[in-house]
């Protein structure tokens, strides 16, 4: 059994990757799939210290993250759609209608 | 079958949500939309009389499901306002989406929303918190892409999802990291567990922050507030009234709860994270930033977004104030001021959905002279917005006013300073829209005759303004409400 | 029905008088045919009968002294009015009472024959007049003096300012308000003072405020942070501020010579007898309390005399006959204060009265004298009219030569009495007053002069213009005053002939008895005790008849000086040797040494300087400052509101760097790196 | 229970008025406006109040107590009366309202009953004002009263009201949160010795020395602080000089009748304020500064007075006196004697009257020559003569001409300034007297220049002269500044007992 | 209670390896075909990491919700969504360097701050389950709050019932956005 510390360094890493992917890519598409790589540094993190602690609250959350995280997906995706619709494109830069 | 009785204000709602569901799949007769109306609004209304009733008589403070649900005083006293928020925009509505498709769908999110708000109120820990958060945020993003092909909408819905996805992210990864250093999520286990076995101090801080900014996309504090303009302005204006005063007090509620009872200050400054001062900071910038850019708005629904930002920077002061002598006060206060913003907030956004449905363009200057022409509505509006300045035409005066009153007791005088100083600015806008409805010259083409009175808008905002003004001579009931909650909360 | 009773009626029939004329006059004009004259003659000749009454009561030793009515509350005596008879005031009740009456007859013909309009304000404003001066007259404290020193100032300024229409009346009441108020700042603190040091300002009784400084000075005890001699003099020289302001003397004499705007009865009754003499009748009033500080007396004698010799210089430029008697009275209220100053309390009095009498005299011979000349005042276009107006010319003569001081008129008299008791009391041990005395001297020389030019260019020599050719008839109510005046001019000075007493050997002094019957400490003999202990005046025994023969001989010889300059049958103002030899003088005098400039500079520099600078100075920066932080905090909304961009990916940006800054601050704070 | 009934008819009777047609409001309102002036007569008549109110043995008239609600340790009440201070406040305010009535009915032509309606509740907030002894109750009224003054300004007034309007709200607002801010540090200070806003409580705690520091500011700093604070909030109301800029813009903007009970009593708000909380509250402070506030007074006075010698419009000139005679108040106030406090409320009386009066003329020579500037108008007495003679009248009045109320109460002031123990008491008084020569300058400039010589208006408009119900109401006020010059002691026996009080609390010279 | 074999740092650092790669993948490929391919190896990698963690159960549902529903999902809705747009050549995956990666550098700052706090946290034991106990059957106690479970955990009933609601709302959701309306006015 690798030290705890490992995953957790491994999911701070795969959450920075998520963020990264936010801050830069344009698509929202890409968005909407670095979060997904977020969320699954979160349930990593939950499962590692569910085994640290010895009690199951950890991975029965994580299943509920999965659940939500694919709710999140579907809306995300009828989001783009209708983005799709409207700006004929979903470079997330091109909607800047509304600012100041 | 006592638990789900203490449940009653949030059933009532989910019950009302899931009847929506069922009628539109059932029925498809042409009246359906009175009917969809009725229920939301029966709905919600017996949500607040069971939750009023509910902390008349028993007045409880039990955890419920393991403790996993919490129900007392606070719970009741924030149901009391999401459920009458709910109620508001669910009678505008009416009115609003009558021309418009996906009605059922409207109102079944909306109410589902609204559950999900008042479980958030009575979550007792991490997992009832972040579930509820979604059910909470989910439908919102919806309800604000509502109208399909209207750019605006869209792009405001956009910007809502990916914030609000990005921050529940972070939301969850903070919970995580204190499930790591706790080994629980109840906010009562998490308590104990930091008092007498601190340890990874560094991941706990850092999860406590992430968990704040979870909560500061909730109530649109700064640097999360981001996504607020753009989303109140693009929805349709019941949808940004509901989210801008329901959706800020489930998480206001849900701050004070983990705030207060997951992390209390004195057990959490011994690990070195005083985060009273993180709320300082949030406070002081949310209500600058939130006052300063709503003063040279030109869209007046823009300014009103502003507005609510700048307000929850106000009720941020009560958190921010907590480490000082007056803790019930300052909570009771801050809390006060949700219940009573709750009603102006939404009476002013239903004026705007009600200019929007006599298609009044979105400028202040096309307010000028709408005085003369609606002057009941006007005079409501005018009511809201002075009530919301800090002007004694509604309870907003004395709510303000006992908040900066409850900071300088704790000792932070300077907030309240830079509090009033805000409040100073907030009459400089809210007086610009009150002198285009009232003092400008009225604009030639302003027909509003044509189009008739849109009943629904129209009693929600007599109702809001009815409770505002009321709200100042009989102040009463809400402090005891408020403070009974804010005792409860704070010992 | 005690003796006493009818004082309050002195007052208030003029007051009635006023109230009738004023709403008479608004509502049924027609009841008044004379447009309120008759109430006011009526009024006045009660008050004048009243008075006279009075005389034999007080000679005979009853006084009366107590408030009558309540104004406001006050810890020791309570602000009050009062009436206070005592010999002093009723000799100034029955002179201001007789005047008064003489200037309404007067008036019938100035104001009625000339049908002007707007009599009825003329008329209520003349009774608010008399009103307001025959309180103050019997006024037994110095507050309610005051008020009726300020109502009186009112009553001119409304009837200076009577032809409201033209330019020039108005600014001239203008300026005589402002200037006596300026005077009336400094009676204002003096009040203030007197009744915050002493707790009470009533002039006579026990604890009447002099004799509260006279203990106070005795007993040696600091009194309110200051030692009662310097607080006597500090709120003397205060209350003399106001005096100099209302009866014209040197720094604020300019008002009266403008204040000849007015009608001439206004003027004879306002600006010559009545309301300039307030002022020093106030020093008379407390001279108990002057008597305490020799400093304050001998800066009294002082300015009496430099402006006595300083008007009557000025008087012997003026073209205008109006001209010549407003220098005149300032420059004899100027005798007045030099008596006072100098201790003779008596010859002040006696002065006062006979001035007030021969004054009043010359102003309506003067009215008359316009009348006739169709409204011009101008003495160079008269000439000749002493065959024309004989009453008039033998009643002008009697004046003028009462003025000048010659031998069996008032003038004579009273004069010489000043001028005894000034050199008196100078050789006597105060030698600052025998400049009071050389002023005075010179100055009889120059009044001699000046009324012998005003007597010939008027009515001698030959008529230098039409209407000194065919002068307007004038009818009984003009000539009546006049011969009154003119025979009270002639007889007044019976009253007090103390030189011709030194050379009978028989005791004529009849004023200095009648002022000797005063209550306890308002004798004219406990006077001359104060400033005797207190001033140091020691009286030199001066022969009277000396300083008679002086006087009257440097008179003489000044109106032979005139004689000699106007004797040619046409004389012209640029033939004069006068003006040609002392150009340079006689534009000074003409331009009055240049004292109304100066005034109106500073008037003016106050108003353009420095007003517009507070005012500039108020909007730039008070009113700046303001603006710029409103316009500061637009500025900074401006840029915050930039902040939004609209892009999603910059406000994850800024997010992501938030939560990574607030980690970063407490991660430090908190010390877990 | 009598105040209530004063205050809810005036509060109903307005709201009546709003929401009524225009035809005849200008009637109905008049009418109505005449139901508290009754009621507050009634209340003047069997007055039974002694002493002053918030200090002990000051015996309080129509008291009553209701409790209103409680928040945490302290409980709110609506605790109203009246003291010998506030009946002639409530009086002033009761009789100006009628009149500034009277005298919109020629000027205000639209939207009448809006502006009727405005008039009646700002003087049902201005009676709450004088009224409450609760902090909260009285802060609601306090700032009640800003929302109709900005309307009336902002809708009905001259060319630049809007800004004239905004401004004055702000500039306002914000000094009423500082003043909340600095009680707020008071009432913490107290702690828990007291339990209510009641400010008869607080008084009491404050005077046996209750206070005990707040946070870093141990008790004397915190009282100077909250001193310095409700200084500088009431200072703005008052106007006091460094302060008053919002006052010229609103007095000239905002229309006649507005302007009335603006100078006439809105600022006699701050002025009272100051009286309790200031000079009775924190005595002690005010008295260790006085010598300081009588300098910033006297500047007030000369200041204010130059600043008006500097005006050429009428408004602007009646505007600019206000703040010298509410510097005389300030003189007043910090004198600290049975006279110098007794002369001050007095001066807020006569000062209400004479520049309502003086409004009022104004505004009559505006409605008829349509301009106001005096370099455009002379020899208006020719065709005006009665407008003209109660300008005069008004004029002299405020210049202190003796038997009209300007004198009594600036004499009173002077005396109890003059006798006061502060250092350099006499100079400061004395200086600061002489701003009656100044206002005589710059009124009797005005009078001779706007009323004398030959009548000539610019564009000669056909002058509309005033009517009877327009004159009406200035010679009712000329009629009482007469009789309150004549005999002061109709208010000024109430307001000496009332502040007998505040002089012995102290120890000061009680005599002068 | 377990050492560290060197085998399981062995397989770990290999898996990690993979984890890491394809997720970085995922967020520097230019073509979104190609990340959500990405993405599903890395959803596979962390699956067989939960598995190195005993909790089999987890990766079970990790490989059945994500690989099988969210990836199916994003890629229909890649081909919606470049159905529409001109449809680029499928070259081989290629990675857009550029300028605009500098604004990633908030999510680096995060990372190392994270792991400079990481390294001073000194981690206890872990206490791991008694290998006999099955925890996919005490999993199922927790999720309905029955008592009988062999490994304690907290009462997930509450958040069981509210998930299902959120569900339900997520559907409504995302039925109403993606529906095309009959001409909807806007």
């Amino acid at each position: 059994m690798v030290p705890i510390s490992y995953y957790i360094l491994l999911s701070a890493a795969i959450f920075s990757i998520g963020l990264f992917g936010v801050l830069t890519r344009r698509n929202a598409l890409m968005f909407l799939i670095s979060i997904e790589l977020m969320l699954n540094a979160a349930n990593l993190n939950f499962v590692a210290f569910s085994t640290l602690h010895g009690n199951l609250t950890g991975q029965v959350f994580s299943l509920f993250i999965l659940a939500l995280a694919a709710a999140e997906v579907a809306v995300g995706i009828g989001i783009i759609l209708v983005l799709q619709r409207n700006f004929s494109g979903i470079d997330v830069t091109k909607a800047v209608t509304l600012r100041w | 079958m006592s638990d789900l009785v203490l449940l009653l204000p949030q059933l009532c709602i989910l019950s009302a949500a899931l009847l929506v569901l069922i009628y539109n799949t059932i029925f498809r007769k042409s009246t359906k939309l009175t009917i969809l109306t009725l229920i939301a609004v029966v709905g919600s209304f017996c949500s607040i009389a069971s939750a009023i009733f509910l902390f008349i008589s028993q007045s409880p403070t039990v955890t419920i499901f393991g403790d996993q649900l919490v129900v007392d005083g606070s719970s009741l006293f924030f149901s009391v306002i999401i459920s009458s928020v709910t109620l508001l925009v669910s009678i505008a509505s009416y009115n609003y989406i009558k021309p418009l498709q996906n009605q059922a769908e409207y109102y079944s999110l909306l109410l589902l929303a609204a559950a999900g708000m008042g479980l958030m109120a009575s979550a007792n820990s991490l997992v009832i918190a972040f579930v509820a958060m979604e059910l909470a945020s989910l439908p919102s993003y919806a309800l604000v892409t509502y109208l399909k092909n209207n750019e605006g909408s869209t792009e405001s819905g956009l910007k809502y999802f990916l914030i609000g996805a990005l921050s529940s992210a972070i939301f969850v990864y903070g919970s995580s990291l204190i499930y790591g250093a706790t080994g629980s999520l109840g906010f009562t286990a998490i308590s104990e567990s930091i008092l007498n076995t601190p340890s990874l101090s560094g991941l706990l801080g850092i999860g406590i922050l992430m968990v704040i900014g979870g909560l500061a996309f909730k109530t649109t504090s700064v640097p999360f507030h981001f996504w607020a303009p753009d989303a109140y302005e693009g929805a349709i204006s019941p949808v940004s009234a509901f989210i801008s005063s329901a959706s800020k007090a489930a998480g206001f509620i849900l701050a004070f709860r983990i705030l207060i009872e997951a992390f209390p200050l004195d057990v959490v400054s011994s690990i070195g994270l005083d985060w009273a001062l993180a709320i300082q900071i949030l406070a002081v910038l949310t209500m600058t930033l939130g006052n300063f850019a709503a003063a040279l708005q030109e869209n007046v629904k823009r300014m009103l977004a502003y507005s609510s930002i700048g307000h929850a920077g106000y009720v941020l002061i009560g958190l921010a104030a907590l480490s000082g002598s007056q803790d019930t006060l300052v909570i009771g206060a801050s809390m006060m001021h949700l219940m009573i913003y709750g009603f102006m907030n939404t009476g002013a956004f239903l004026f705007i959905a009600l200019a929007e449905h006599w298609n009044v363009g979105p400028t202040f200057k096309d307010y000028r002279g709408l005085g003369s022409k609606a002057p009941l509505v006007s005079i409501a509006m005018t009511v809201f917005l002075f009530s919301l300045a800090g002007l004694p035409t509604g309870g907003g005066f004395l709510t303000k006013y006992v908040l900066f009153m409850a900071a300088v007791g704790a000792g932070f005088w300077w907030l309240a300073a830079i509090g009033a100083i805000n409040s100073a600015l907030s009459l400089y806008f809210y007086t610009r829209l009150v002198k285009s409805l009232w003092v400008d010259p009225p604009i030639s083409d302003l027909n509003i005759s044509s189009k008739g009175i849109p009943v629904g808008i129209y009693v929600a905002i007599l109702i809001a303004a009815v409770v505002t003004i009321l709200s100042l001579p009989f102040f009463s009931p809400f402090a005891d409400f408020a403070m009974a909650a804010a005792n409860i909360l704070i010992s | 029905m005690g003796p006493f009773d009818l004082i309050a009626a002195i007052p208030l029939l003029p007051l009635t008088a006023f109230l009738v004329i004023l709403f008479a006059g608004h509502f049924t004009p027609s009841a008044l045919p004379k447009c309120g004259a008759i109430p006011g003659i009526l009024a006045l000749s009660g008050s004048f009968i009243i008075s006279l009454s009075l005389l034999p009561l007080v000679y005979s030793g009853n006084f009366f002294n107590n408030s009558i009515y309540l104004w406001a509350t006050w810890s020791i005596s309570d602000l009050h009015f009062g009436f206070l008879i005592d010999p002093l005031s009723a000799l100034m009740l029955v002179v201001v009472s007789l005047i008064a009456l003489l200037v309404f007859i007067h008036s019938l013909g100035y104001m009625n024959d000339q049908n002007e309009q707007g009599l009825f304000r003329y008329y209520a404003g003349l009774s608010l007049f008399s009103f307001s001066m025959l309180s103050f007259v019997i006024s037994d404290n110095l507050l309610m003096s005051f008020i009726f020193f300020e109502l009186v100032g009112f009553c001119s300024w409304v009837l200076i300012g009577f032809w409201f229409r033209e330019d020039a009346p108005p600014k001239a009441a203008t300026k005589a308000f402002l200037v006596t108020r300026f005077g009336d700042y400094f009676f204002l603190i003096g009040v203030v003072a007197v009744l915050v040091i002493f707790g009470t300002a009533n002039f006579a009784g026990p604890n009447s405020f002099p004799v509260l400084a006279k203990s106070a000075i005795l007993s040696g005890q600091t009194l309110n942070g200051l030692d009662p001699q310097t607080w006597v003099t500090i709120i003397g020289l205060l209350i003399l501020g106001g005096v100099i302001g209302k009866s014209a003397q040197f720094p604020l004499h300019t008002w009266l010579p403008d204040a000849m705007e007015g009608p001439t009865p206004v003027s004879a009754l306002i600006h010559a007898a009545t309301m300039v003499a307030a002022g020093v009748y106030l020093v008379a009033r407390i001279y108990g309390f002057y008597a305490l500080s020799p400093t304050t007396l001998a800066i009294i004698a002082l300015v009496g005399g430099f402006t006595a010799l300083l008007a009557a210089t000025m008087a012997t430029v003026k073209h205008e006959l109006k001209q010549v008697l407003a220098y005149s009275t300032i420059s004899q209220y100027g005798y007045i204060m030099l008596a006072l100053g100098a201790g003779g309390y008596v010859a002040g009095i006696f002065h006062l009265t006979t001035h007030a009498i021969f004054k009043a005299l010359l102003f309506l011979g003067a009215g008359a004298v316009i009348i006739a000349m169709h409204h011009d005042g101008d003495m160079w276009n008269m000439g000749g009219l002493r065959e024309k107006l004989p009453v008039t010319y033998w009643c002008f003569i009697f004046g003028s030569l009462a003025l000048a001081g010659i031998f069996p008129f008032a003038g004579f008299w009273s004069k010489d009495e000043v001028l005894l008791e000034t050199l008196n009391y100078g050789l006597g041990g105060s030698p600052i007053l025998l400049i009071g005395y050389a002023f005075g001297l010179i100055a009889v020389f120059v009044t001699g002069f000046y009324t012998f030019r005003m007597i010939h260019l008027t009515f001698h020599g030959s008529p230098r213009s039409q209407a000194a050719r065919e002068p307007h008839s004038l009818r009984w109510n003009i000539k009546l005053p006049l011969v009154v005046l003119g025979s009270l001019s002639l007889l007044a000075g019976a009253i007090n002939m103390v030189p011709l007493g030194e050379i009978l050997g028989i005791d004529l002094s009849y004023l200095h008895h009648w002022l000797d019957t005063a209550p306890s400490n308002l004798t004219a003999h406990h006077y001359h005790e104060l400033t005797e202990s207190f001033s140091g005046y020691h009286s030199a025994y001066f022969s009277s008849i000396i300083s008679a023969i002086l006087s009257l001989a440097v008179a003489v010889s000044g109106m032979a000086f005139a004689w000699k300059l106007y004797q040619s049958p046409n004389p012209t103002e640029s033939g004069t040797v006068y003006s040609t030899r002392f150009n340079t003088i006689y534009r000074i005098l003409m331009h009055n040494y240049y004292q109304d400039d100066y005034q109106l500079m500073i008037a003016s520099l106050t108003r353009n300087k420095l007003a517009t600078f507070a005012n500039i100075f108020d909007q730039k920066y008070l009113d700046g400052l303001v603006n710029e932080l409103s316009s500061k905090s637009l500025s900074l909304s401006n840029s915050i509101r930039r902040i939004q961009t609209g892009a999603v990916t910059n406000y994850a940006l800024l997010l992501s760097i938030g939560l990574v800054l607030i980690l970063f601050i407490f991660a430090l704070l908190g010390g877990w790196l | 229970m009598l105040i209530e009934l004063v205050i809810l008819s005036a509060f109903f009777s307005g709201l009546f008025i709003l929401f009524s047609s225009d035809e005849n409001s200008h009637k109905f309102s008049f009418y109505l406006s005449l139901i508290p002036l009754l009621g507050t007569l009634i209340m003047w008549i069997n007055f039974d109040g002694s002493g002053n109110a918030l200090l002990n043995g000051g015996k309080i008239a129509f008291e009553t107590y209701v409790p209103w609600l409680s928040l945490g340790s302290y409980s709110l009440s609506w605790h109203v009366g009246v003291d010998g201070i506030s009946m002639p406040l409530i009086l002033l305010t009761s009789i100006l309202t009628p009149l500034a009535i009277l005298s919109a009915w020629t000027p205000i032509n639209e939207r009448k009953s809006q502006f009727y309606g405005l008039v009646l509740i700002i003087e049902a907030a201005l009676f709450g004002v004088f009224v409450a002894f609760d902090f909260f109750v009285w802060f609601v009224f306090w700032e009640a009263v800003l929302i109709p003054m900005y309307f009336l300004i902002a809708i009905w007034g001259g060319t630049r009201r809007k800004y004239a309007a905004i401004k004055f709200f702000i500039y306002t607002n914000v000094a009423s949160l500082v003043m909340f801010i600095g009680f707020m540090a008071l009432i913490f200070g107290l702690g828990d010795s007291i339990s209510s806003f009641n400010l008869i409580d607080i008084s009491t705690a404050l005077h046996s020395g209750q206070l005990d520091g707040l946070g870093f500011l141990d008790a004397s700093t915190l009282k100077y602080v909250a001193f310095i604070a409700l200084f500088i909030g009431f200072g703005v109301k008052v106007p006091i000089v460094p302060l008053h800029t919002w006052l010229p813009d609103a007095h000239v903007e905002a229309p006649t009748p507005a302007s009335v009970i603006l100078a006439g009593v809105l600022l006699k708000m701050g002025t009272y304020a100051l009286l309790r909380f200031n000079f009775t509250l924190l005595a002690d402070v005010a008295q260790k500064w006085a010598s300081i506030i009588a300098i910033i007074a006297a500047v007030s006075v000369i200041y204010g007075a130059f600043l008006a010698l500097a005006q050429t419009d009428l408004k602007r000139i009646v505007a600019y006196s206000s703040i010298s005679s509410m510097g005389y108040v300030l003189l007043g106030l910090v004198a600290y004697t049975v006279y110098g406090l007794g002369g001050a409320t007095f001066q807020m009386i006569s000062h209400g009257l004479l520049s309502g009066l003086l409004f009022m003329s104004v505004g009559l020579i505006y409605n008829a020559t349509h301009t106001r500037s005096i370099e455009d108008l002379s020899g208006l007495a020719d065709k005006m003569p009665l407008t003209s003679v109660i300008f005069i009248a008004g004029a002299f009045g405020y210049m202190g001409l003796p038997l009209m109320s300007g004198f009594a109460a600036e004499l009173f002031i002077f005396i109890g300034a003059f006798g006061a123990n502060f250092p350099f008491a006499k100079l400061i008084t004395a200086i600061s007297m002489f701003g009656i020569v100044i206002v005589a300058g710059y009124l009797l400039l005005t009078i001779q220049r706007v009323f004398f010589g030959t009548f000539e208006v610019k564009g000669n408009p056909d002058l509309a002269l005033p009517q009877i119900h327009d004159l009406m109401p200035l010679v009712v006020i000329l009629l009482m500044i007469i009789a309150l010059g004549i005999a002061p002691n109709i208010f000024f026996e109430m307001i000496q007992d009332a502040v007998e009080p505040m002089v012995s609390l102290l120890g000061g010279i009680s005599d002068v | 209670m377990m050492e560290t074999s060197i085998s399981d740092l062995l397989v770990f650092l290999f898996f990690s390896g993979i984890t890491l790669l394809s997720s970085a993948g995922v967020v520097l490929v230019k073509d979104v075909w190609h990340s959500a391919l990405l993405l599903g190896v890395a959803l596979l990698s962390i699956a067989v990491h939960y598995v190195l963690l005993s909790a089999e159960f987890i990766a079970a549902m990790q490989v059945l919700v994500y690989v099988g529903g969210v990836l199916i999902l994003i890629s229909f809705a890649i081909m919606l969504i470049r159905r529409k747009m001109d449809p680029k050549s499928m070259t081989s995956p290629s990675l857009n360097m550029g300028p605009h990666l500098l604004r990633g550098v908030g999510a680096i700052a995060f990372f190392l701050l994270f792991s400079s706090i990481l390294i001073g946290a000194s981690f206890v034991i872990p206490v791991g389950f008694q290998d006999g106990s099955s925890i996919t059957k005490s999993i199922g106690y927790a999720m309905f709050g029955l008592p009988g479970a062999s490994i304690h955990s907290e009462n997930f009933l509450a958040a069981f019932e509210i998930i299902d609601i959120a569900l339900v709302a997520a559907l409504v959701a995302a039925v109403m956005l993606a529906r095309r309306d009959s001409g909807g006015e806007n």
